[in-house]
């Protein structure tokens, strides 16, 4: 079992301080963190998830409207093609850093933006119809699930945009430090994981909300 | 401490990034995506069948994301990213899935008033 | 969307008025009196000697993850004090108020006891959640702050900024649950909150508000600090310290970290729902209009259950450390140690229902969770036999470390009985929410307090290189003992009497006797706080008899033996490289144990930085703003926040750089303190001096003759 | 009074070597958990008596050869080898695996899948099994309000007691719970365990009990200030005396219908224990109510009744209310 006891020790060849102990990977180590970060999050929407499911049973929408009533899945559709093509975007920006193109980066970004500013305006516009037809959070145990699923993730995708305007900002003024790289990377994980929810509260919440 | 003195933009997670992955990711997703909103709004299966796909192309595009736009594998550099991944899915499925089995046991017993759970005695 | 709330609202101070401050309370008051004499009394004397610049340089803006971890047991004593006194009023008024009759005092306006029954609901409400996430936590988090990143020789934790905000967010909800007893009032539903009742219909006030940002805050804290741990394990050990080689502390906190990480945000979200419910009008937990109230019980305990053994397991791999350094032997059974670990951190994720078996949700999921809850006593039989084992064949030594870490074995003992009992929901129908449940967790909890004082005097002379006074740890671990069996085991026959938990009117004459008895023991208790802080000042007065070397026991096994005690700020002056799974101990035994690095390389460290406590400051104005409903000042204090986040990571931190040259001065500066304060000492020093020489016998036909080669000197 | 008080707890001191003997066959035993007076109640003590025999078995050795170890291998007595490399032996790691592996496969077969359906609260096996051909089962529809317990017996023109259960011996009771204010337990520790009773949810419950006698009923959950006080005495009577008692409260002319109900529901606090009766309760109210909860109905706590106990205890030492 173990390896304390039983072996020999030769003197001469044993090893008990490091000389060439460089110290870590600065970027490695963000980046494990911010996954780490990242599961954590995905945990937070699994919880929702649960949630969503106990309260979309059709009592739990009350008397008020069910998804089946108010959602548009095509409308929802284009949302996600928006938040894809910023993904992709920004996947695209990521790959112009390999060759350090701060150009590349900056475009890249800036088209990631666009389109996550799109998304969060076919968002808000979503909820402002929504309001102007009575389907609020006030109205059932369902409809509150339902506008928490979503609109936390929204607010991810808000607090991504406010992210993106920042590293801009600092690719600008501090070009890629150490630093910088490490934050894109994560920004890139940040981004792409609202991708993959996406995915579960499209089909999950709208589409099956909207064939029930 | 000492931080590596090498150029940040040849670290290996800066260097793995690639337009082909991310693009195929991309179409991947795009088109499952689409193929459920058609299904759906066409309203061509019955709704069981009909969720089972579309649960299908949920999980598979997540798959595809995972894999070709966070890279998800055994390299080296993602081994730990991976392992935090795999022991964080079940945790996903348990708080989902037996949060939903426990309450479809309990409103089948507490809330009677329910169309189709059993009457009042 | 905003819902109104009842009684009077002001744009500028919200639903904050004077009358809100119960200064006619004839137990609050005073006690404010108190606690702004001896704060003012604290101010005054800091600023007479000085020492703001001092404590605000060294202590407040330091991202030194051992002082981090000592500010953190220091907040964990304050609040498990704190958490103590609850319990003290908690155990008088029902000693008063029980059986029929008014035995109690009118004076106070309580129609039993002494107090009413909301101002009860809010001392255990606070009580509970105190000790479990204000007192528990940070105890165990400032423990496994200060030694995992030593034990798996890194400089420090990965993200030592990271570490920091950790550390004044939670001080930040410390702070907010402090000012809820003298600026409005707590939640009085419990520490874990009941559906609907805290509800806004329920509970207008804002006591729940109180209790939803003090949570929120602490799960942000212990989230941030989970990352942290999980990255430094993973990125940050020392060359050699492979994962078999790992301390089992450090693995248990790695477990307890994955836990935390994965747990919280159940939590978080479970409070953020109960918060859109009362300030939204949104309808989670609700009765009516599609709500479903037990859906908060299944999110609170989706994360409460995992949490119990996110504070269980550091405890058990502080056991795992003192056990074998007492009985002068490798832990038994160190895989299946590890294994156990982890069986029971992956199995705390599906037992969250026999929380609420009573539910009536039928007998097949009562059933699944039932056997699950059962399988978490296989992992932890095995841990106590492995303890046992340990102690087999071994040379015990019964210092008071080892005394509370024993102790702890057998309060896990009747727990675990205890336990197996509750978790078959035949028998949980008749014990749930009596107080044997509440007797069991506190076993359990227990445990982890014993594991705590335990690991407090064994670590303590690493940290600050002198011993506590042996003999009043002992005193006090006697006397704590006999508080926990006066109070806890008429707790368990009142359990088996009926009696339900949170009565704060016990109404049946017949249980007297027994709170009687429970008075005594909180006497008793209240004796071995004294004593503790007797053992504080007297170790202190006399540090200068109980200095010790880089290994204080003479019989220590893993990796933090091996640096200076106290630990100096870089922690190694040059990273050691493992060898073996208990490195100090194979350093002791192959002769090892005296060298020290003969050259010295250039170390990069990071600033200190005043960011933390200014964004701890900020998410307690954010708490207290959002508890009062002063929406002015909570947007300010939330973009003021984000503006310095963003300040800060466009300022980065650079850190400073230690020449080799320094480093050589330090480390001999380091070394040089520690042999002189041992001078007067017997050589290897301390409470188990001869140990040392035994070993040194024993294992002297090993020893290598001649100068240990590389870069490394023997040094006498 | 104060003085009073304690010198009857000075008394009860001297019991105390009395009572750890945990003389079980007291007629009247305050050890409720451990002196089962109903069907249920005695399957979960027999339950919990399989469990506590086979897990104390382990965690008695256990116990004793950790004090044993202490003894023997103490430092600097000699009475025990030393061996400080012994820290793995292939046996005792399978034993030590082995032995909870099997005490909890076999708790898991005897107690917890058996147990769990056999005290069932849905249709608990123990009593549905069994059920006594000798007089029907008695059916009681159980509200609870902030904080008082509402009794309401169908089969007896539909009476209703509140704060106080009376229910015939040999016979089934079965029970339909739910809750118009916050969740609580109904429990009656001599008789049945806990079940919670939920505002817009019914839960079901049993019980059958063959001792005569009074036993004191618990809210076992809290639910704000009043639940120490939310209060019934359990009364098991025959048949006989149980009819004579029904026909008693049938012909009592308080009735209750919704609008009465709707007063009965408004926060109270029972500090005098009252049982008041009602002779007839209006047809279909538990089923209404239940449907009246979910959709959105309160019977809201004032704030001084949360935030300011002093004035609610002056406004209940007034009895404003009957």
């Amino acid at each position: 079992m173990s390896s304390s006891h039983d072996k020999p020790v030769d003197p001469n060849q044993v090893v008990l301080w490091s000389d060439d102990y460089e110290g870590h990977d600065v970027i490695s180590t963000r980046t494990f963190g911010f996954w780490m970060y990242i599961l954590s999050d995905g945990m937070l929407f699994a919880t929702l998830f649960a949630a969503y499911g106990v309260l979309s049973y059709s009592h739990s929408y009350y008397t008020g409207p069910t998804p089946a009533q108010f959602v548009a899945p095509w409308y929802t559709f284009i949302q996600t093609m928006a938040l894809f093509l910023s993904v992709l975007a920004y996947g695209f920006s990521m790959a112009s850093l390999k060759t350090g193109s701060k150009a590349g980066v900056i475009n890249g970004i800036i088209a990631s933006m666009v389109l996550g500013i799109v998304f969060v305006g076919l968002d808000i516009h979503d909820v402002l119809r929504m309001i102007s037809i009575g389907v609020t959070p006030e109205v059932s145990g369902g409809l509150s699930a339902f506008y928490a699923l979503t609109q936390v993730h929204a607010a991810h995708i808000f607090v991504g945009l406010i992210w993106m305007l920042v590293m801009l900002y600092q690719i600008l003024r501090k070009g890629f430090t150490e630093d910088v790289v490490g934050r894109l990377i994560s920004l890139r994980m940040f981004w792409q994981f609202q991708a993959v929810m996406w995915v579960f509260i499209y089909v999950f919440v709208y589409l099956w909300g909207y064939m029930s | 401490m000492s931080h590596g003195h090498s150029n940040p933009i040849e670290h290996p997670e800066v260097q793995m990034a690639s337009r082909g992955s991310y693009l195929t990711g991309f179409i991947i997703a795009s088109l499952l995506m689409l193929a459920a909103t058609i299904l759906v709004s066409g309203q061509v299966l019955a709704p069981f069948p009909l969720l089972l796909t579309i649960m299908g192309c949920a999980g598979l595009a997540a798959i595809a994301q995972i894999y070709f736009l966070l890279h998800i594998d055994i390299s080296e550099h993602n081994i730990w990213n991976t392992v935090a991944l795999v022991m964080f899915i079940p945790l996903f499925v348990i708080t989902i899935g037996l949060t939903w089995w426990m309450f479809s046991q309990l409103y089948l017993r507490t809330m009677p008033m329910i169309p189709g759970m059993p009457g009042m005695h | 969307m905003l819902v109104n709330v009842p009684g009077p609202w002001s744009p500028l101070l919200g639903r904050l008025a004077l009358s809100e401050i119960p200064y006619t309370n004839p137990i609050l008051a005073p006690l404010f009196v108190v606690i702004v004499l001896a704060g003012i009394a604290l101010v005054a004397a800091i600023t007479y000697y000085g020492k703001w610049g001092y404590l605000w340089k060294e202590w407040f803006t330091t991202v030194d993850h051992k002082k981090l971890g000592v500010m953190y047991i220091i907040l964990g004593l304050v609040m498990l004090f704190r958490g103590f006194i609850d319990g003290l009023m908690m155990r008088t008024q029902q000693m008063l108020a029980v059986g029929p009759g008014d035995n109690g005092m009118k004076a106070m306006g309580a129609i039993h006891g002494y107090l009413t029954p909301f101002h009860f609901g809010q001392v255990y409400s606070a009580h509970g959640l105190i000790m479990i996430l204000l007192a528990a936590t940070p105890l165990l988090v400032g423990i496994m702050n200060i030694i995992v990143p030593l034990q798996i020789g890194a400089r420090d934790m990965a993200y030592p900024y990271l570490n920091a905000l950790g550390l004044w967010i939670t001080a930040a909800a410390v702070f907010l649950i402090m000012i809820s007893l003298f600026v409005g009032d707590f939640s009085h539903n419990g520490w874990f909150g009941y559906a609907p009742i805290f509800e806004l219909a329920y509970s207008p006030g804002v006591g729940v508000d109180y209790w939803i940002w003090t949570l929120e805050l602490v799960a942000l804290g212990t989230t941030l600090g989970s990352i942290n741990f999980l990255a430094t394990v993973v990125k940050m050990r020392a060359p050699g310290m492979t994962w078999s080689r790992l301390p089992i502390f450090t693995w248990s906190a790695v477990s307890a970290n994955i836990i935390a990480l994965t747990s919280f945000p159940c939590l978080q979200v479970a409070l953020a729902l109960v918060g859109a419910d009362r300030y939204l009008g949104t309808h989670f937990f609700t009765a009516g209009f599609g709500g479903n109230l037990m859906l908060y019980t299944n999110l609170f305990w989706l994360w409460g259950h995992p949490e119990v053994y996110f504070v269980i397991l550091p405890a058990f791999g502080m056991i795992s450390e003192i056990i074998p350094a007492f009985s002068e032997k490798p832990i038994f059974g160190y895989t299946a140690m590890v294994l156990a670990t982890f069986a029971i951190a992956g199995v705390s994720w599906i037992v969250w229902l026999h929380h609420f078996f009573t539910m009536g949700m039928g007998p097949y999921v009562s059933t699944e969770f039932s056997i699950a809850t059962m399988l978490v006593g296989i992992p932890t039989g095995v841990k106590v036999f492995n303890w046992a084992a340990t102690m087999y064949k071994g040379r015990l030594t019964f210092s008071a470390a080892m005394l509370w870490a024993i102790g702890a074995l057998f309060l896990l003992l009747i727990g675990g009985l205890t336990g197996m009992m509750l978790s078959i929901p035949a028998v949980n129908y008749m014990v749930h929410n009596s107080v044997f449940v509440v007797a069991h967790f506190h076993m359990m909890l227990l445990c982890i307090v014993y594991a705590v004082f335990g690991a407090v005097i064994f670590w303590f002379p690493k940290v600050f290189g002198f011993k506590l006074h042996e003999a009043w740890g002992k005193i006090m671990f006697w006397l704590f003992s006999a508080g926990t069996f006066l109070v806890f085991f008429p707790m368990f026959m009142l359990g088996f009497m009926g009696e339900t938990r949170r009565l704060d009117w016990p109404f049946d004459p017949h249980w007297a006797v027994w709170f009687d008895v429970q008075e005594i023991g909180i006497a008793v208790y209240v004796l071995s706080v004294l004593a503790f802080l007797w053992m504080i000042y007297v170790s202190i007065r006399d540090r200068a008899h109980h200095r010790v070397g880089a290994d204080a026991w003479g019989t220590s096994r893993s990796l933090e033996w091996l640096t200076d005690s106290p630990v100096p700020f870089y922690n190694y002056a040059m990273v050691p490289h493992i060898n073996a799974r208990d490195e100090a101990a194979w350093r002791r035994e192959h002769g090892f144990s005296e060298s020290r690095p003969d050259h010295f390389a250039a170390i990069h460290m990071p600033n200190n930085t005043g960011v933390a406590v200014y964004i701890g400051a900020l998410t307690f104005v954010i708490g207290f703003g959002l508890t009062w409903r002063i929406w002015w000042l909570t947007v300010a204090a939330l973009i003021l926040t984000v503006l310095i986040m963003i300040y800060r990571s466009g300022k980065g931190d650079p850190g400073y750089v230690i020449s080799a040259e320094e480093m050589e001065k330090l480390d001999r500066q380091s070394r040089q303190n520690m042999s002189d304060g041992q001078q007067h000492l017997p050589k290897g020093g301390g409470y188990t001096g001869g140990t040392v020489t035994a070993y040194s016998a024993a294992a002297s036909d090993q020893r290598p003759q001649g100068t240990p080669p590389g870069n490394s000197r023997p040094l006498s | 009074m104060l003085n009073k008080a304690k010198q009857s707890h000075l008394r009860y001191l001297a019991i105390i070597p009395l009572l750890l003997l945990l003389n079980g066959c007291a007629k009247h035993s305050i050890w409720w958990i451990f002196n089962p007076k109903g069907v249920g109640a005695k399957a979960s003590y027999d339950y919990m008596m399989i469990d506590v025999a086979v897990m104390l078995a382990i965690v008695g050795v256990t116990a004793i050869l950790i004090v044993w170890f202490m003894w023997k291998y103490q430092k600097g007595k000699n009475r025990g080898t030393y061996d400080g490399k012994w820290e793995h032996s292939r046996k005792l790691e399978v034993a030590f695996w082995g032995i909870p592996i099997v005490a909890v496969a076999f708790l898991s077969w005897a107690v917890a899948i058996h147990g769990s359906f056999a005290v069932n609260p849905y249709n608990p096996t123990i009593i549905t099994k069994h059920m006594k051909p000798k007089g029907d089962p008695i059916q009681v529809d159980v509200i609870a309000t902030d904080w008082q317990w509402l009794f309401i017996y169908p089969q007896f023109h539909n009476m209703a007691v509140a704060n106080e259960l009376v229910v015939p011996a040999h016979t089934p009771v079965f029970f339909k719970l739910t809750s118009t204010a916050v969740t609580t337990d109904f429990f009656v520790p001599q008789l049945l365990g806990m079940i919670d009773v939920m505002p817009g949810m019914r839960t079901k419950d049993a019980l059958e009990s063959n001792n005569l006698g009074t036993y004191q009923g618990i809210a076992a959950d809290y639910c704000g200030a009043g639940t120490s006080w939310m209060l019934f005495k359990t009364k098991v009577v025959s048949m006989a005396d149980f009819k004579q008692w029904a026909d008693g409260v049938e012909n009592s002319p308080n009735t209750m219908n919704y609008a009465a109900f709707n007063r009965f529901a408004e926060p109270y606090i029972n500090v005098k224990d009252k049982t008041p009766v009602y002779g007839h309760v209006e047809h279909g109210l538990f089923n209404h109510l239940l449907l009246e909860v979910m959709d959105g109905k309160k019977w809201p706590l004032p704030m001084f009744m949360t935030e300011n106990m002093f004035h609610c205890l002056k406004l209940q030492a007034s009895e404003h209310r009957a």
